[in-house]
């Protein structure tokens, strides 16, 4: 290790440090502000020293972690979703945990672990960030005690993610027994290479696919998700569904992509199934959900399905550089979107009994009680239905570029219908909040938590930019990834 | 630049609309009006006369009035592309002018949150304008699909009983066919990159490809599709007699008259010049979907006992004269369906304003509960009577001129279904007189007391009038303006005719003389 | 390198048989304790085939991996524990078949 | 003359003025604003004839371009020649003294200014008609009329039967439209144009006698001229469309609109000598229609409807007299039947007017002293109408007859067929006469026409009686026709049939030397009698026919057919919805399970494919 990997994990010391200096701050002095200040600052601070880390980029810092311009990238993004979820949950835990500052700790830690798995190129890292990241989860979900649906998500999270981070390993397992390596792309070396088992070879891959594919909740490894979702505190939710997903997502392309698992069409096509079954049940299941958290949870399915396309465009080498490209700003534009949506959903929903099981019925008629809430979540949603002016729109813009130039039709077409079954539940919310105050008879104080207004609006603003401005990000992208 | 400040002078306009609000709940009303026509104004005022006449002369096809191009995206080819040929000044005008009359049917209408209406309606009147004005095809499909969101919160905010059923409809119609037409879109620009090496949503780039035949008819139906759900066409027309109905009466003024000019504008601009081809083979299906809507619209608006509803069907039917003029693909015909375009426009909304105006007035659409209004309302019911002959076809009006330069270029190409939409004649008489017979005929109720049309709302009918009888005696002007367009149009059958007719004379001569 | 040898494909195999045992145990068990004993096994079961691969390549990787793995075993049954506490205290059961408030 | 456009102008012009005042517009004003402009259109034709009559010239207007879209370019351009001048003459002629009339006839009722807007508007539209000098323009007057019979006929909307009326009147006529707009788009695919010399020159350089193409053509106009003109198999609108006030059926659906359908074919008649088959069809059609009409009229009671069958029965002569080629008798005949069924339609309009607006003929009778001057008008008019020799009818029928005599083949039939008719009118016009004016009284009339009445009647009467010695300026519209050299048995049997007409009828209705009471109340009898009266129960067969699948139809697609489509598609989501949701049993167990599931399929997946 010299200076220039220093500099290179330079973003993860960050955080690593910010950890320490939190627990020592939280037991000196117990302050929830204090803490979620300088957590949110530590988790910026990472995702800003991720320039220095640029200058070095690309670097291999240990045979564990591959410090370049992709894994920066996201955790960049990753710093800023945790940063951003730090200052959103601020006002939310103080009002439902009783010592609210370890949750910050909690969620540096999980971002930590995200971030990880952005550099992670072998399977010890791997598993670190992913386990750095699930256990925090776990803690964070049930954070709010006064409740017992927090603590049932909990349960639940702990005892599916556990299992499928042991399928995923046992895959590991059995792909460094046939091939004697750990690190990515040396696995994708030693395969070619493999006399033995080329019959565990594949259920091996496949095991690691679907420990992985739970985490992302692809069906039918989606069970889980909507209760998960439901249980947790609202802006953990967020969380959750962007950067946790996002980070393993960004983890399962490096090993597609450096271990060329692309080679295994199979593979791939299994990829494609469940991206196919993700974007169909996922819209489906979300179709008459009146709780807006599990439509959410359901919809994130969906939203990983279309995710998943980009493997099966990667299959034709041509169109792979843009489908990692469109990954990129899907995963953003998502991010993005479904914190601001979690983060709103939050303001709407807080009251002091702790499940905030929001129903449709809550947000009736929010446009007139709440405009400028009313305005944001309007573009959150829009923009997760993927209509024009949002990122949403030009993420999925870039994921139909993708399947275009690999030919996808079969995958475009579902994607298409998903989208058009999506569009009736986005606008269902729209529809509730919009009506007319004498149609419904709900009269929900909302707190003024100007923090997290403040932030949805930058949020919105970001998403609003991603999708009339989009080039110099797409510029950006397309310089470091191609 | 005029074309950009157009856009944006609608949209900040309902800003501005809605922000009035605050200040007096009449002012919304004032602004939105005053937008409209200092749009109207500026966009007739900024046009160079001489250009015009450039324009209109079909020796130059392919001038354009006005043109934009900003870089956009170039990552993908794509700019902020706007320009306006005499087509498209024909469409901006007409949508001008029935904002306008939207806005004063709303006058009186809208009490709740006025200003957020107006707003939704310019916002919807800028997209329309987009949709009008953009020669990229991402722009295009941006506007296409934005124009949507207004056009929803004004059915779902300020509908009637069933809004929130008929808005998810048109939204979920017109956002799915949409997709796929997004699907189109990028499959033509990735065609036209494998030529050119060069990725670009550009009309004019993408203009003339020569594509692989089954490529060219599949991206072909994706335009089609969502064309014709918006125009509408039988059998994607369900849509409309939902949120026709449901929709307030500025509301069904603009889909009627506006929204639904698109399909047919993308038909004419994209769908067909982009696929010649394809098109010309397709034309057949299409125009019998055409015959169907002309047919179905009519009988289904016969059925109807809502007024509004029956007004929505016999949009239908008027539509699929459109489709008819489209593919039946000569000068006559072309020019039939955009007359039709137009004169539907101003019909349709007019009777839309009527409608609206009975229901603000009576409470009711079912036409079960209207009867013999003619006596507490003569000045309604001389206007139902004059929309309701131009809706019939009447001719000295402009639905006539569309309809029998329609069916006249039809017979040319196809006798027999000329001969069966030509019955679309006869089934519009039997439902307007119908309408009329529910409505304003009959024994009227004495104990029903009802205001006419006041000034405001005479002024308005009075226009479109007007701008019927004008379009019906002398239409020139208008099929001036659209000529070049339709020349290009021409021109691209021509050759294709040629191929046709070579094989055809390959073939044994058969056939009688028609 | 001396000792007993045992061939690796005996060892993956009884490393599936522990997997498929904590996957069983998974499913039929209800006691919230017993998942998490499932679950150790099954993490178990993966430590072991790494060990069991890391011998046959004679690289002390699978060994390391192995100490990774009990280590994160052991937080993740801490965080369990807890919550173990916490279900106890609040359901008055440890039967996660009660524990249906979500779904749908 | 250079203001021809003045002609159809004042009247429409009036119109307009008449329906922007709203109905606000005093009576007076209103009244004489509507007939006077008809007046002053009436003076200019006027000075029009005589200028024609002065130098024969054929007078051409153009306006203005309607438009003009590659070759197609109709113009609002006008034609003036003799048929034309013989029609505009009629037109506001007959049009003056119809509105002249009505000022009295409508004085008492409300919406008088609406009355004379739709009068004027259809008088302009008529000359529009007929002025036309293409076939789009004609189109437009034709469908202009179209509307306003329809405006009129519906004119007392408070009684749904009126408004049925109309719309009868109105979508059965648009039937007859459609297959005329058909044959214009086959003239102008084949020809090139509708302007109608242009077109004539160009079918007969084009087409030879006989070919396919003008039959096809002819037989389409044809269909607008069977609707328009009320003949089989569309005549069922005229009897109803009686529902209007009476000066209308007199204008419109006795003098003028109903024979535009004559007009037209006289106007086409160089494209339909190129078609023989069409030819014979019209005559046969002329011929069906008036015996059928005129077995119609016979039965009926109710005045009005009584002369609508007979207007019927004399267009089926006119269509007869343009089916032999005789179109300068059937234009002939037009005129004087314009004069004597106005008059007639005028008289009975003064029979209802000063009897309460009673209809039914039975109700009425002995109304010869009561209502002298409409007596006598009534008189001359069914005299003419019979054909009583020295009547206008006399000469424009038997020019008809004579003509159809002479044709070879099937002219014999069609002179026998229309001698029938002539005894068949006989009798039901004087049974009209006897019935309402001899006789007991039934009803007493309350008032006696004014003069406004009285003069057109007296107008009209004159034109009736002598307007058989009128010379058509028409020799140079038509080829000649031969003249006539018939066998005096010919012309003796012309003359005598309405005599003897006359004679059963007064044996029958007045002398009662003779009763068929007996025969007409036996079982047979009456159905003979019902199925008269309904008209040949054309009404049923159509409402079977058309009417009736038509509102099935509608019916059963009322609640959009094609929703099933989206609806299963909405229900098949719900419903996999539900499945999916039912998994989500918050059961942890099953959680774990459907992961194992989950896991094993993957496998499977793989390994079906790897093998």
């Amino acid at each position: 290790m010299n200076a220039t990997d220093f500099q290179a994990v330079l973003p993860l010391l960050v955080l690593a440090i910010g950890a320490t200096v939190l627990m020592l701050q939280i037991a000196w002095v117990r302050n929830p502000g204090l803490t979620a200040a300088l957590a949110a600052l530590v988790m910026a601070l990472s995702a800003l020293s991720c320039r220095l880390a640029a200058e070095v980029a690309p670097t291999e810092v240990t045979p564990l972690l591959q410090a370049d311009r992709y894994s920066l990238l996201f955790a960049t993004l990753f710093g800023f979703a945790g940063a951003i979820t730090a200052l959103l949950s601020r006002d939310y835990v103080s009002l439902h945990g009783d010592e609210p500052e370890e949750f910050f700790l909690l969620l540096v830690l999980a971002t930590m672990g995200a971030s990880v798995l952005a550099y992670a190129i072998h399977v010890a890292s791997l598993l670190l960030g992913l386990e750095l990241l699930s256990v925090s989860l776990y803690a964070l979900i049930a954070y709010p005690n006064k409740s017992i649906l927090p603590l049932e998500a909990a349960a639940k999270y702990l005892v599916l993610s556990g299992a499928a981070s042991a399928t995923a390993l046992f895959g590991f397992a059995l792909l460094y027994a046939a091939t004697g390596a750990l690190g990515f792309t040396e696995i994708g070396q030693g395969l070619t290479v493999t006399t033995t088992g080329q019959s565990v070879l594949l259920p091996a891959a496949v095991m690691v696919f679907a420990g992985l594919a739970f985490k992302l909740s692809l069906v039918p490894f989606h069970l889980w998700t909507p209760d998960v979702y439901d249980g947790a505190p609202a802006p953990v939710t967020g969380f959750l569904a962007s950067v946790a997903k996002g980070a393993v997502f960004v983890v399962l392309l490096r090993l597609f992509l450096d271990a060329d698992l692309f080679r295994y069409r199979i593979l791939v096509e299994i990829t494609g199934l469940l991206a196919i079954f993700s974007m169909l049940a996922g819209n489906l299941l979300a179709l008459l959900q009146t709780n807006i958290k599990r439509m959410l949870a359901y919809s994130s399915i969906a939203h990983m399905g279309y995710l998943m396309i980009v493997f099966m465009v990667s299959l034709s080498g041509d169109s792979q550089a843009l489908a990692v490209e469109a990954a990129s700003y899907y995963l953003i534009a998502y991010t993005a979107t479904t914190i601001a949506a979690f983060g709103l959903l939050t303001l709407i929903s807080t009251d002091a009994s702790g499940r905030e099981n929001v129903q449709l019925q809550q947000v009736s008629g929010l446009f007139w009680r709440q405009p400028l809430l009313a305005c944001l979540m309007l573009v959150a949603l829009l923009s997760l239905a993927g209509i024009p002016l949002t990122a949403g729109f030009i993420a999925k813009f870039y994921l139909v570029n993708a399947a275009v130039s690999g030919h996808n039709w079969i995958l475009l077409f579902t994607l298409v219908i998903g989208s058009s079954i999506g569009i009736y539940y986005y606008l269902r919310v729209v529809y509730y909040m919009t009506r007319r105050p004498e149609e419904h008879r709900v009269e929900q104080k909302i707190i003024s938590a100007w923090r997290g207004r403040i932030l949805s609006g930058v949020l919105i603003a970001t998403i609003l930019l991603l999708g009339i401005a989009p080039q110099p990000l797409m510029h950006y992208l397309k310089a470091i990834l191609h | 630049m005029t074309l950009a400040v157009l856009i944006l002078l609608l949209l900040g306009g309902g800003l501005l609309a809605w922000l009035a609000e605050r200040t007096h709940p009449n002012l919304p009303r004032w602004v939105a009006l005053g937008v409209v026509g200092i749009s109207l104004l500026f966009l007739l005022l900024t046009l160079p006369p001489e250009q015009l006449a450039l324009a209109t002369d079909p020796r130059h096809p392919g001038n354009w009035l006005a043109q934009l191009k900003i870089d956009w995206m170039p990552r993908f080819g794509i700019a902020f592309e706007l320009a306006m040929d005499g087509l498209s000044l024909l469409l901006l005008v007409l949508t001008l002018l029935l904002g306008l009359v939207a806005i004063t049917a709303s006058w009186s209408e809208i009490t709740f949150k006025p200003g957020l209406f107006q707003a939704n309606l310019l916002w919807t009147l800028a997209g329309v304008c987009g949709v009008f004005l953009a020669m990229d095809l991402f722009l295009f499909f941006l506007f296409w699909e934005v124009m949507l969101i207004p056009m929803y919160l004004l059915i779902a905010i300020w509908g009637h009983e069933n809004k929130s059923y008929a808005a998810m409809k048109f939204f979920i119609f017109t956002q799915a066919s949409g997709l796929l037409m997004l699907l189109a879109i990028v499959v033509l620009a990735w065609q036209g990159s494998r030529v050119s090496g060069q990725l670009s949503f550009s009309y004019f780039d993408l203009l003339g490809l020569s594509l692989d035949p089954r490529v060219a008819w599949w991206t072909m139906l994706g335009f089609f599709l969502a064309f014709t759900v918006k125009l509408p066409a039988f059998p994607f027309h369900t849509w409309l007699p939902d949120a026709h109905t449901q929709a307030p009466t500025a509301g069904s003024v603009l889909l009627a008259g506006i929204l639904l000019k698109t399909g047919a504008y993308g038909l004419l601009r994209f769908c067909i010049p982009l696929f010649p081809e394809a098109s010309m083979e397709f034309a057949p299906i299409a125009m019998g979907l055409g015959v169907a809507g002309v047919i179905y619209g009519a009988v289904l608006a016969f059925a109807q006992s809502d007024f509004k509803r029956l007004v929505a069907y016999s949009s239908v039917s008027h539509m699929g004269f459109v489709l008819l003029g489209l593919y039946a693909w000569n000068q006559l015909a072309l020019q039939g369906a955009v007359m039709q375009m137009v004169a539907h426009g101003v019909s349709t909304a007019a009777l839309f304003m009527l409608a609206g105006a009975l229901q603000h007035r009576l409470h009711t659409r079912d036409m079960g509960r209207m009867g013999g209004l003619w006596h507490q309302a003569p000045r309604m019911g001389a206007c139902a009577m004059f929309f309701a002959v131009a809706s019939l076809g009447l001719p000295g009006l402009g639905n006539f001129v569309a309809e029998f330069l329609v069916l006249l270029g039809l017979f040319a190409v196809h006798p027999w279904l000329a001969a069966i939409a030509a019955v679309g004649l006869i089934t519009a008489a039997i439902y307007s007189l119908w309408m009329m017979q529910q409505a304003f005929q009959g024994t009227p109720d004495k104990q029903r007391t009802m205001p006419d049309f006041d000034g405001r709302e005479m002024t308005a009918m009075a226009a479109m009038m007007i701008a019927l009888l004008w379009l019906g005696l002398y239409p020139q002007p208008v099929l001036d303006l659209a000529q070049p367009v339709l020349d290009s149009l021409q021109a691209l059958a021509t050759p294709l005719d040629q191929a046709h007719s070579l094989v055809s004379k390959a073939a044994p001569a058969a056939g009688s003389g028609l | 390198m001396g000792g007993l040898q045992i061939p690796m494909e005996q060892v993956l195999a009884l490393a599936g048989l522990l997997f498929s045992c904590g996957l069983l145990g998974l499913m039929l068990r209800r006691n919230i304790i017993f998942m998490l004993m499932s679950l150790e096994v099954m993490l178990n079961a993966a430590a072991l085939a790494f060990v069991a691969a890391g011998a046959k390549w004679q690289q002390a990787d699978g060994q390391i991996i192995f100490l990774l793995i009990l280590s994160v075993a052991a937080a993740e049954v801490a965080v369990g524990l807890g919550l173990v506490l916490q279900i106890q205290r609040r359901f008055k059961t440890l039967d996660m078949d009660q524990a249906r408030r979500l779904r749908g | 003359m250079a203001g021809i456009w003045l002609i159809p102008f004042f009247p429409l012009a009036s119109a307009v003025l008449l329906l922007l005042s709203a109905g606000r517009m005093p009576r007076q004003l209103a009244a004489w604003l509507g007939a006077g402009s008809v007046g002053l259109s009436a003076i200019c034709v006027a000075s029009l004839v005589n200028d024609f009559l002065a130098d024969g010239q054929v007078r051409e207007v153009t306006l203005w371009t309607w438009m003009t879209v590659a070759e197609f370019t109709p113009r609002f351009a006008f034609y003036i020649d003799g048929l034309t001048v013989v029609m505009m003459s009629v037109i506001t002629g007959v049009g003056f003294l119809i509105h002249l009339y009505s000022i009295e006839f409508m004085w008492d009722d409300e919406s008088i200014c609406r009355y004379f807007a739709y009068m004027n508007l259809f008088v302009g539209a008529m000359l529009l008609l007929v002025m036309a000098d293409n076939l789009l323009l004609l189109y437009l007057g034709w469908e202009g009329v179209g509307v306003c019979s329809y405006l009129l006929v519906g004119f007392w909307y408070r009684d749904p039967a009126n408004g049925k009326a109309a719309r009868k009147a109105f979508v059965v006529t648009r039937v007859g439209d459609t297959a005329m707009a058909l044959g214009l788009f086959l003239l102008f695919t084949e020809l090139g144009t509708l302007d109608i010399q242009p077109l004539l020159a160009a079918a007969n350089s084009t087409w030879q006698v006989g070919d396919t193409l003008p039959v096809l053509a002819t037989a389409l106009l044809l269909g607008g001229a069977v609707g328009k003109s009320a003949q089989l198999p569309l005549q069922v609108w005229l009897p109803d469309a009686m529902a209007g006030p009476t000066p209308v059926s007199a204008l419109i659906h006795a003098a003028t609109m109903v024979t535009a359908g004559v007009y037209l074919i006289a106007r086409t008649s160089g494209l339909f000598l190129l078609a023989p088959p069409t030819m014979e069809a019209v005559a046969w059609i002329g011929l069906l229609t008036l015996l059928l009409a005129a077995f119609a009229a016979l039965v009926q009671q109710d005045i009005k409807r009584i002369l609508a069958y007979s207007t019927i029965s004399q267009i089926g002569y006119m269509f007869l007299a343009l089916g032999v080629g005789a179109f300068a008798s059937g234009i002939f005949h037009l005129v004087t039947h314009a004069f004597f069924k106005a008059l007639l339609f005028l008289a009975a309009g003064a029979v209802i007017h000063c009897l309460h607006h009673e209809h039914n003929i039975f109700r009425m009778g002995g109304l010869r002293k009561r209502l002298p001057v409409v007596f006598w008008s009534f008189l001359i008019g069914s005299a003419a109408l019979a054909a009583l020799p020295f009547t206008s009818g006399f000469y424009s029928k038997d020019a008809i007859l004579l003509s159809a005599s002479e044709v070879g083949g099937i002219g014999l039939w069609l002179w026998a067929g229309g001698l029938l008719g002539a005894l068949l009118t006989g009798i039901y016009s004087f049974r009209l006469v006897f019935i309402v004016f001899f006789g007991q009284a039934h009803t007493e009339p309350d008032r006696q026409p004014g003069w406004k009445m009285s003069v057109a009647l007296v107008v009209l009467c004159a034109l009736a009686l002598a307007g058989g010695l009128l010379a058509l300026p028409l020799a140079d519209v038509f080829p000649a026709a031969r003249a006539h050299e018939a066998s005096h048995a010919i012309e003796y049997i012309s003359i005598g049939t309405p005599l003897l007409g006359l004679l059963l009828a007064y044996l029958m209705f007045l002398g009662r030397q003779i009763n068929f009471d007996r025969a007409a109340d036996s079982i047979a009898g009456r159905r003979v009698r019902g199925f008269l009266f309904s008209g040949w129960r054309f009404d049923q067969l159509y409402e079977v026919l058309w009417v009736r699948p038509y509102t099935t139809v509608a019916h059963w697609c009322r609640n959009e057919p094609v929703d099933r489509v989206y609806n299963a598609i909405v229900a098949s989501s719900q419903w996999a919805h539900h499945k999916l949701a039912a998994l989500q049993t918050g059961e942890l167990r099953w959680y774990a399970t459907s992961m194992v599931f989950g896991l094993v399929l993957l496998l499977a997946v793989m390994l079906r494919n790897a093998t």
